[in-house]
């Protein structure tokens, strides 16, 4: 089959291709038939998206590459993509319920997500850094869209003005890395700034400054975290678990990328930050959650702590870290979607509840859901032998292995400082007497939990399919 | 008196650098905020652009480009954002955007 | 035989114990019926069957006697005697026949590497003579109890626990290896603390029973770290081997808390602690003078005739060490001469009968060490089993008085009962003369060869050891006569008891008897093969004695020989004068001596000093580890401390999540310059 | 060897009870009988399954037995199963205990029993896991996956302060433990494995030993607990539910002494050697310190808790003196406590279930009204106490002799701890059952159960059993343990050598 | 070659200055006047650079375009200026010192940056000579960077939907004509017959329903 275009190969972008243009055609299907549609488009969107992750899988192995290098299809780019896929789909699923109330029947909803995902996949397979700039805004300016998406709703649209605020901020500080990057090496291509790159100069090393705070602003690591609590807590909450997985498989992939491909030659400079971010990252991610009352503000911390985590993997530099980052974030992105439906489900009366003192005796009123919400819990705190632990044994691996014992054992120091607040929720669900029943959970939601608790609970039966699959990703990179 | 590289480079970080206090020490209201994003979107053009001459190479301007192009819709949204915003508060003091913390 | 003689009391002790659990049992309800009554009938019985029981408690000394109590007592006391004739038999078999020593392995007990413990059963001539003393005075002391306890409602209990104890004891004479030897010195701790606090209800028991068990415990220590060392120095703890290898550790030194001590010496030293602690030498006798609160049977057993002196059979059993260690044996003999002196002196003016006797146990045993030190190890064993007779009368005896005068100890309210209780008095009279060493009786034997083997001893301290013994004989024929004259004679102070007081039933008498019989008995037969010229052959391999010691002993001066005869007459006429002759003299005397009485009176302060040195800043100081070690320290720098440094630091993070935008970009801001400055400075190592 | 995988069976056996009691829906009573019934007989066939163990045992042998092997995660690690004699030992007290767990529960805890019941039934999974693993991964997995049942135990069935002790429980555990599981990863990345036969076999660097060692250390001394980090076994002790308190002394503390054994003695001897006088120190004062706080202790539990620290220090104190007898007086003062504390947690829990109280002023002179309990109190009481013919007894003996010949002072010091402990236990048995019974309250209480009777006899059996005949167990450890002395000796001294020809 | 410098001068000097104006101005309209200005001057920049396309883009696209609308929302949406409160001030100092420590930085970087000779061999699209800009963007733009094109293409889709998404509102209480409503009315529908008892009128769940 010859599929081409200016000359280029098209057969790497070929579920990019679909995903637009199937985002584009679910466009005209709703602005033509109206709010009506909202939940065909929504079930399309999510069609859409498995078709998208099918292709992916279904294109030629080994590495693809077109436009010049400046789109890879390599194996870890099919593993993140698949990862930032279901992510999406799974947070379009999460979201049926949100968008089923007549006064936010918006269908462009799903499109927005369709099209932040392409955001995603590309900036996945990116190669330079106007692949990377491209992506990173598709995917963001939908977020900032998403993000104000209830927007009768004061916490809602505040979250998205200072996410949007904050945000082209961060990628005002990315273009000026880049541009001095661009300037030093005369390349925007990963692999030129590679074979350009091989002492850390001072410019160059602003330029790297520049760009991971652009890059760390997407991960929210610290001190670019800023946004995250209150952006959690202002979007509906099927928006948030949304932010909460997929962007930040997207970011830490082009983190990933980004540092090993394109700066291999100065190592030392970027471990310096990375070991300084992640420190941050886990110290406040533990630290302030323990402070919260509203679930999703706490999450919002969790995953600034779980960032941290994953940077530790990536502060290593080697294979073995880049393997520990891609385990940690499929694991990450589980256990967060398991988190959000369990938050999702949480009505009491018509209403959302969102403090954890709502969750109070969830074992007794519902003990399944309590169970694997505690199961998740454990797991998000690391503890064996829940999924959680195998993320952070991959990346302290890692991280021991290029010798950052300080960083190793502040890392899991850390670890058991966030222990804590999940074992508060904890504590509410099983020790305290039950602050009322809960509406039944919604099937959807039902699926993702089942699905995300099992996953967690189980993953240390069956490690290997995601380890081998993420070690054949990490090696790609090399 | 030759003007180089280093002169658009220095313009470029002075404006960088007034973009971003403006976002920090703006107080008044965020379409001041907005403007210094377009500002610190114009040093990065502004160094792109430099480059690209400097260095004799086309991307740069296409880059560029590209980034005039986000740019604009990055200030749609914003102001979309903004609106709304707006709508709901009825106040876009900068101050005031402090519905959360903690 | 050997083992039949050692698990005889075993059985006696179990079936006992199964009655007394199953009478026990029986009378309480347990958990099972409490559900049944509630399904049944619900609160009403149960309150009903709730005021039953309290009415039980409140008259517990009218309560029936546990059912099958009388075939528990004839089970144990008819098994005793079986075990004590046995004895006999083997004393004679092993002693005077010369049968070879028998050594029984029964199975391994402790096996790790090249430690090998077994449980075994080890019967030479030392062992014979104590299982005749344990078995004689054990079965004696069960018959007794069958008429002293007889309004007591646990007999059972009662009876096992005096069968378990005899059991534990021979465990401990037939001891093989140091380690037996040590279970047997626990095992007796354990019976002697059920037996003092067998009257549960008394708070005083209790304490009592307590004191004992944890100044053993205190001598314990001190023989667990002597096993310890024999262990490290010979890899053993089998008395063969360590005898066999004993000899190849002179000049050895062991590096204790930096004093390179010699390590025979330590050792020796190490053991003897555990000696004391058992055998209530001075410093660690406190725990006898309480431990009377026991029913008096127990007194008469456990401590007086058999447990107590378990610490002088220790130092014979391990003579062989003690001859090498020359210096030990000197403190030996200055902890027996301290003991036997100071414990005479308190016995001088105590007023419990029973506390008396006690005294008057504490400083015998102090002479039984006076032996020791001399290396004269046949002659305290001769004294421990004349001893043994004379001071288990004395005590039954004593309980006899107690008996006839209702639970009633002080004997300054008694006085005449010479004539109520004349079996009794005579009895108390022949025991008195034995224990202050009247001519021809058994004690006069001991007494004067441990006095003479003081005398001739190779030791430092050999006259301090003989001048201690011999006062201490004037003070013991004071305080015994004290003792006969105040209970038996003048008038009656108690005349309420004094008219009820009635001869014991013959469950009693006959005891008492047999065991006055053996108090005038003891001696003489047993002279030549204890302190004579049958030492050797009689005792063989069991004793190492000091080579000359028993030559010597038969050629000091004839003054010195008379010497304690001479005390022994002093003391009693004395007491004579001050209690029959002018009684008002001793209150005088007190009152001119108010300090020196009061001394006396309170044991030289002993208790006083220890609760001040040890229990009260024991207790001091468990509290301040609780509370400021545990709760403040530990805990307030560890978790709680911890964990309220993080709440802190997570007050002060969650402020700087101001919510104002400006805030966040400025920290992102500082981020971005502060790695910039990093770089730009070349902290980044460039 | 074995056809079929024992050990995995005897590890996964009570998870399959667990699924069981799941299935049976419902909060009736008929549900609650059934849970009961479901875990009693559960745990009874795993105990079954492990004496099975025992019997093809080969004690002769001082390797691993019973291997079970299959790929795993990346390569090095594995899932690897297997038994020897230190191991194997704590297995069955494992099984053998929990039975008498799920019976003194029977009654007592009426709340949420199918929960109850399989967090009990999933602990001991976790538990008999531990001390199964072949793996340092598979270790930590079980080793630190029993914090999460027993978290659940202790706070929602605990006692008042139950939220206090049960965060301090798993935080403090948590802490020590991710330091080991950086040592286990750097352990990983120096031998490429973690496998734990070959890592005994691997020379692990002099300084690398040393870290590991303390990281080790950290989380092992957390969970025995040494001094001073045993603060949160008071709390825990008090506020578990009483088979929780029995399982906690029984099984989670031995996990430590375990640790130490097949971990820091083999792996790192030369770290042990050079370490020994801390754990020495730290074992004396744990032994002084906490006997004397538990003479002035005002609850039941908690002075029980408080001599448990203290009996831990013998055994942290004999292994690391390296001496068969130190190790093997361990390997058996651990079983021996694992029976004696958790029956007199057992014993304590009869009297709450009466009183609902823990406050020892609130008794005396329960011997009035209840004699059985008495007698097998006094029992438990003695072998605390250490008297010889009870288990207890042999256990000390042997750490304090294997001891002596290594340090004199630590002995000596230690053996202070034998007359401290019978201060204040048999204070406990005085306060609490001896005297006059004069407390209205307790007028009506009545004498054991049959049901209770049940659980505490077979444990008196075992402790007088193994007071006069201990041959089963030590013969059982033998091997291995001489295999593990004589290891460490020779890397102590082939150092010592090498430093001498230095010189 | 004075005359370029004197330009540069010029249009970097105004350019600066009225970005100093755009953020310390009170009135945001001239913020945003300020702020074209700007834009005017870079554009400048630029045409000094070569970049002729680019320059007048900046004005086409910033000035013609989204500076208006920056001005539109000012005046949409009415604000009333505030004042700079009191206490916000103390912040200012150290803002200050730190955007100076950071601007110096850049500027000791940036200022004496000099294109490394090595890295001009990477360059992958070199400027073709004699050929004007416009022609040389056009060149790349739709050939060899298609994609960055295409992508730039979907982000304004994004800017598109989401303006749309969050300003555009249905107005809910617009009557509006529906036939089929219309049609399908039967008198059924339309009204109902009561029978009223005098002197009680209508029962209030009656007239709830009538009034629906």
């Amino acid at each position: 089959m010859s599929f081409s275009s200016a000359g280029y190969q098209l057969l790497p972008v070929l579920p990019e291709l679909v995903l637009a243009v199937g985002a584009m055609g679910l466009l005209m299907l709703g602005a033509y038939r109206g709010e009506g549609t909202t939940r065909p488009v929504t079930t399309l969107a999510v069609v859409l998206l498995v078709v998208t992750g099918a292709l992916e899988l279904m294109l030629p192995a080994g590495k693809l590459t077109t436009f010049g290098g400046s789109f890879i299809v390599d194996d870890f780019a099919r593993f993140l993509k698949i990862l930032a896929i279901i992510g999406s789909a799974v947070t379009l699923i999460l979201s049926t319920e949100f968008l089923s109330d007549p006064s936010r029947r918006i269908f462009e909803y799903s499109i927005l997500v369709l099209l932040s995902t392409l955001g995603m996949m590309v900036l996945i397979s990116a190669a330079d850094l106007i692949m990377l700039y491209l992506g990173l805004e598709l995917m963001s300016l939908a977020l900032y869209v998403v993000a104000a998406s209830n927007r009768d709703n004061a916490k809602s649209t505040e979250a998205g003005l200072k996410y949007f605020v904050l945000g082209a901020l961060s990628s005002g500080m990315l273009l000026y890395g880049a541009s001095l990057i661009y300037g030093f090496t005369g390349t925007v291509d990963f692999a030129g700034i590679a074979a350009a790159v091989k002492t850390g100069s001072v410019g160059i090393v602003f330029g790297l400054v520049f760009l991971l705070a652009g890059l760390c602003f997407k991960v929210s690591a610290v001190p670019f975290h800023m946004w995250t609590p209150d952006v959690y807590e202002g979007a509906p909450t099927p928006v948030t678990a949304f932010f909460a997985s997929a962007p930040k498989v997207a970011a830490l992939a082009v983190f990933t990328r980004v540092t090993l491909t394109a700066f291999p030659g100065i190592i030392p400079q970027w471990q310096q930050i990375l070991v300084f971010v992640a420190i941050a990252s886990m110290a406040l991610g533990s630290f302030a959650a323990i402070g919260q009352k509203n679930i999703k503000r706490l999450m919002a911390y969790s995953s600034i702590g779980h960032m941290g985590f994953a940077l530790v993997g990536l502060a290593s530099g080697t294979v073995e870290g880049a393997q520990g980052v891609l385990v940690y974030i499929a694991i990450y992105v589980a256990m967060t979607l398991g988190t959000f439906a369990v938050i999702l489900s949480m009505k009491r009366d018509g209403q959302p509840m969102e403090q954890i003192s709502d969750f109070a005796g969830l074992s007794r009123t519902n003990p399944l859901l309590a169970f694997f919400f505690a199961m998740l819990l454990f797991s998000l705190a690391g503890i064996p032998p829940l999924a959680g632990f195998f993320a952070k044994w991959y990346v302290f691996v890692a991280a021991i292995k290029a010798g950052l014992f300080t960083l190793a054992v502040i890392g899991v120091l850390t670890s058991v400082v966030g222990a804590f607040y999940y074992l508060t929720i904890i504590k509410v669900m099983y020790f305290d007497e039950p602050a009322g029943e809960i509406e039944p959970m919604r099937i959807e939601l039902r699926t993702v939990l089942a699905v995300a608790g099992i996953f967690n609970i189980f993953f240390f039966v069956y490690p290997g399919p995601l380890v081998s699959v993420a070690t054949a990703a990490a090696k790609s990179l090399f | 008196m030759t003007i180089g590289l280093g002169h658009y480079l220095a313009v470029g970080a002075i404006l960088f650098t007034l973009g971003i206090l403006g976002i920090f020490l703006n107080r008044k209201n965020i379409i001041v905020i907005l403007m210094s994003i377009e500002l610190i979107l114009l040093a990065v053009n502004i160094n792109l652009v430099a480059f690209s001459t400097f260095l004799g190479d086309i991307v740069g301007q296409v880059f560029a480009l590209l980034v005039l192009t986000v740019a604009a819709a990055e200030a749609a949204i914003g102001l979309a954002v903004l609106v709304v915003y707006f709508r709901n508060r009825g106040s876009i003091a900068v101050e005031d955007v402090n519905l959360m913390k903690g | 035989m050997v083992q039949a003689i050692v698990f005889l009391p075993l059985l006696g002790a179990i079936l006992a114990g199964l009655i007394a659990i199953f009478g026990a049992h029986a009378r309480n309800p347990s958990g099972d019926e409490v559900e049944h009554h509630d399904h049944g009938h619900g609160d009403h019985t149960q309150a009903a069957d709730a005021h039953d029981d309290h009415g039980h408690d409140d008259h517990h000394v009218s309560e029936p006697p546990a059912q099958g109590s009388r075939a528990a007592e004839l089970i144990t006391t008819g098994l005793l005697f079986i075990s004590a004739a046995l004895s006999w038999v083997v004393l004679v078999d092993i002693g005077f026949l010369h049968r070879d020593v028998v050594r029984i392995a029964l199975f391994p007990w402790i096996n790790s590497g090249d430690l090998q413990v077994a449980w075994a059963l080890r019967v030479d001539t030392l062992t014979a003579v104590m299982l005749v003393v344990v078995n004689t005075i054990s079965s004696l002391v069960h018959l007794y109890s069958i008429g002293y306890m007889d309004e007591d409602p646990y007999r059972p209990r009662f009876f096992g626990y005096l069968s378990l104890f005899t059991f534990a004891m021979l465990m401990l004479v037939t001891a093989d290896n140091l380690v037996q030897l040590f279970f047997g010195w626990e095992g007796v701790g354990l019976a002697s603390y059920l037996l003092i606090g067998f009257w549960y209800q008394k708070p005083s028991a209790n304490a009592a029973a307590i004191k004992a068990f944890i100044v053993n415990r205190v001598g314990d220590f001190g023989f667990a770290l002597g096993i310890f060392a024999i262990y490290m120095l010979l890899n053993t703890t089998d008395f063969e081997t360590i005898f066999a290898g004993a000899p190849g550790l002179s000049g050895k030194t062991i590096d204790f808390f930096g004093w390179h001590a010699d390590a025979l010496t330590l050792t020796c030293l190490l053991l003897f602690m555990g000696a004391m602690g058992k055998s209530a030498q001075f410093l660690l006798h406190t725990w006898l003078p309480d431990a009377m609160e026991g029913p008096t049977p127990v007194s008469a057993l456990i401590h007086a005739a058999t447990m107590v002196t378990a610490g002088v059979f220790m130092v014979a059993r391990l003579s062989p060490l003690f001859e090498l260690a020359p210096n030990a044996q000197a403190v030996v003999m200055f902890f027996g001469a301290t003991t036997a002196f100071f414990a005479a002196t308190v016995g001088l003016v105590q007023n419990d009968i029973k506390r008396i006797v006690a005294y008057s146990t504490c400083s015998q045993l102090g002479y039984m060490f006076v032996a020791m030190g001399a290396g004269a190890y046949s002659v305290g064993m001769f004294h421990l089993f004349t001893h043994a007779f004379f001071k288990a009368l004395l005590f039954l005896g004593s309980g006899s008085v107690i008996y006839a005068m209702h639970h009633e100890q002080d004997i300054r309210n008694m006085g005449g009962l010479k004539d109520k209780i004349p079996y009794t008095y005579s009895v108390m009279v022949i025991g008195t003369l034995a224990l202050t060493g009247f001519p021809l009786t058994a004690g006069y034997f001991s007494k004067d060869a441990i006095i003479e083997s003081a005398y001739v001893a190779h030791n430092p301290f050999a006259y301090y050891g003989f001048a201690m013994t011999v006062i201490a004989a004037g003070l013991t024929s004071f305080y015994s006569w004290r003792l006969i004259f105040k209970t038996f004679h003048g008038e009656p102070h108690d005349q309420h008891h004094y008219e009820a007081a009635h001869e014991a039933p013959m469950w009693m008498l006959v005891p008492i008897g047999i065991l006055a019989a053996g108090s005038i008995l003891a001696g003489f037969p047993f002279r030549e093969v204890f302190a004579g010229h049958g030492v050797e052959e009689f005792f063989r391999e069991s004793l190492k004695m000091h080579p000359h010691i028993i030559d010597e002993m038969h050629h000091i001066p004839q003054a010195i020989a008379f010497l304690p005869t001479v005390m022994m007459v002093v003391g009693f006429l004395v007491s004579w004068l001050f209690y029959i002759r002018r009684p008002y003299l001793p209150v005088e005397l007190a009152n001119q001596h108010q300090m020196l009485y009061q001394f006396l009176l309170n044991k030289w302060y002993f208790d006083e000093l220890y609760e001040f040195i040890f229990v009260r800043p024991a207790k001091w100081l468990g509290r301040f580890l609780w509370k400021k070690g545990d709760g403040f320290v530990i805990d307030g720098f560890g978790p709680d401390g911890v964990s309220a440094r993080v709440l802190d630091v997570t007050r002060n993070v969650v402020k700087i999540q101001t919510g104002y935008l400006y805030h966040y970009a400025f920290a992102m801001l500082i981020g971005v310059a502060g790695l910039i400055t990093w770089f730009m400075f070349g902290l980044g190592g460039q | 060897m074995t056809t079929w995988p024992i050990l995995s069976v005897v590890t996964f056996l009570p998870v399959i009870g667990a699924l069981a009691i799941y299935l049976t829906r419902g909060d009736d009573e008929a549900a609650r009988r059934n849970a009961r019934w479901i875990a009693m007989w559960t745990t009874l066939v795993t105990f079954a399954v492990s004496l099975i163990l025992v019997w093809r045992f080969d004690a002769a042998n001082p390797d691993f037995q019973f291997i079970e092997k299959a790929n795993w995660l990346a390569s090095g690690i594995t899932y690897h199963m297997g038994v020897d004699g230190i191991s194997l030992p704590f297995v069955i007290l494992t099984t053998a205990l929990m039975p008498f767990c799920i019976i003194a529960s029977w009654k007592s805890v009426t709340n949420r029993v199918r929960e109850y019941m399989m967090a009990f039934l999933l602990l001991e999974t976790l538990m008999v896991g531990t001390f199964c693993a072949l793996d340092l991964v598979l270790f930590y997995l079980f080793f630190e996956g029993g914090l999460i049942p027993m978290f659940l135990i202790i706070g929602v069935w605990g006692g008042p302060r139950r939220v206090y002790a049960s965060f301090k429980f798993f935080l403090y555990t948590l802490l020590g433990s991710v330091l080991m599981l950086l040592a286990i990863m750097a352990l990983y990345w120096n031998a490429g494995t973690t496998d734990i036969p070959t890592l005994m076999h691997t020379a692990v660097p002099r300084s690398l030993q040393t870290w590991a060692w303390l990281a080790f250390f950290a989380s092992f001394a957390v969970k025995m607990p040494m001094w001073p980090v045993h603060t949160w076994l008071p709390d825990a002790h008090v506020e578990a539910p009483t088979a929780g308190s029995v399982i906690l002394a029984a099984i989670l503390l031995k996990m430590g002494g375990y640790g130490f054994l097949r971990f820091s003695l083999p792996m790192f001897p030369l770290a042990s050697h050079d370490f020994a006088w801390i754990i020495f120190s730290l074992s004396v004062i744990a032994i002084v310190y906490t006997s004397l706080v538990a003479l002035m202790q005002e609850d039941i539990k908690k002075l029980i808790a408080y001599s448990s620290v203290a009996h831990m220090g013998f055994v942290t104190m004999g292994i690391f003196a390296g001496t068969t007898q130190g190790v093997a007086g361990g390997v058996f003062q651990m079983v021996s406590h694992g029976i004696v504390s958790g029956a007199l947690f057992l014993c304590v829990g009869i009297v709450y279930d009466r009183m609902h109280t823990r406050e020892i002023v609130a008794y005396g002179g329960l011997v009035n009204r209840m004699p059985l309990y008495a007698l097998v109190f006094m029992v438990f009481t003695m072998a605390n106490v250490g008297l010889p013919g009870t288990s207890g007894f042999v256990g000390e003996f042997m750490t304090l002799l294997g001891t002596f010949k290594v340090s004199i002072p630590t002995a000596t010091f230690a053996t202070l701890g034998v007359i401290l402990s019978a201060a204040y236990a048999l204070w406990l048995y005085r306060k609490v059952v001896f005297g006059a019974l004069t407390k209205p309250s307790l007028a009506s209480i009545k004498d054991l159960t049959f049901r209770e009777s049940l659980t505490l006899f077979p444990l008196v059996a075992l402790t007088i059993l193994f007071g006069v005949y201990p041959k089963p167990v030590l013969d059982m450890s033998a091997a291995s343990v001489q295999q593990l002395v004589n290891n460490y000796n020779a890397a102590v001294t082939a150092v010592k050598a090498a430093a001498l020809v230095v010189q | 070659m004075i005359l370029l410098a004197l330009f540069f001068y010029l249009f970097a000097g105004v350019c600066v200055a009225s970005a100093v104006m755009v953020i310390v101005s009170r009135n945001p309209v001239h913020s945003v006047l300020y702020l074209i200005l700007a834009f005017v001057n870079a554009s400048g920049l630029f045409v000094l650079m070569g970049a002729e396309f680019l320059g007048m883009m900046l004005i086409v696209v910033y000035v013609g375009a989204v500076a208006v609308l920056f001005l539109f929302v000012i005046m949409m949406l009415d604000v009333d200026f505030v004042e700079l409160r009191e206490g916000f001030l103390e912040y200012l100092p150290i803002g200050l010192v730190i955007g100076a420590i950071f601007l110096v930085e850049l500027l000791l970087v940036a200022g004496g940056w000099v294109i490394n000779p090595g890295t001009v061999k990477q360059i992958t699209a070199a400027i073709p000579a004699n050929v004007s800009n416009t022609e040389a963007l056009g060149l790349v733009l739709y050939t060899k960077y298609i994609h960055y094109f295409q992508i730039a293409g979907m982000v304004l889709l994004v800017a598109m939907i989401g303006a749309i998404v969050l300003t555009l509102r249905h107005k809910v209480k617009v009557k509006r004509q529906d036939i089929n409503v219309q049609n399908a009315r039967t008198p059924e529908l339309a009204m109902a017959v009561r029978q009223v008892a005098s002197g009680q009128g209508l029962q209030d769940a009656d007239a709830a329903e009538w009034v629906k």
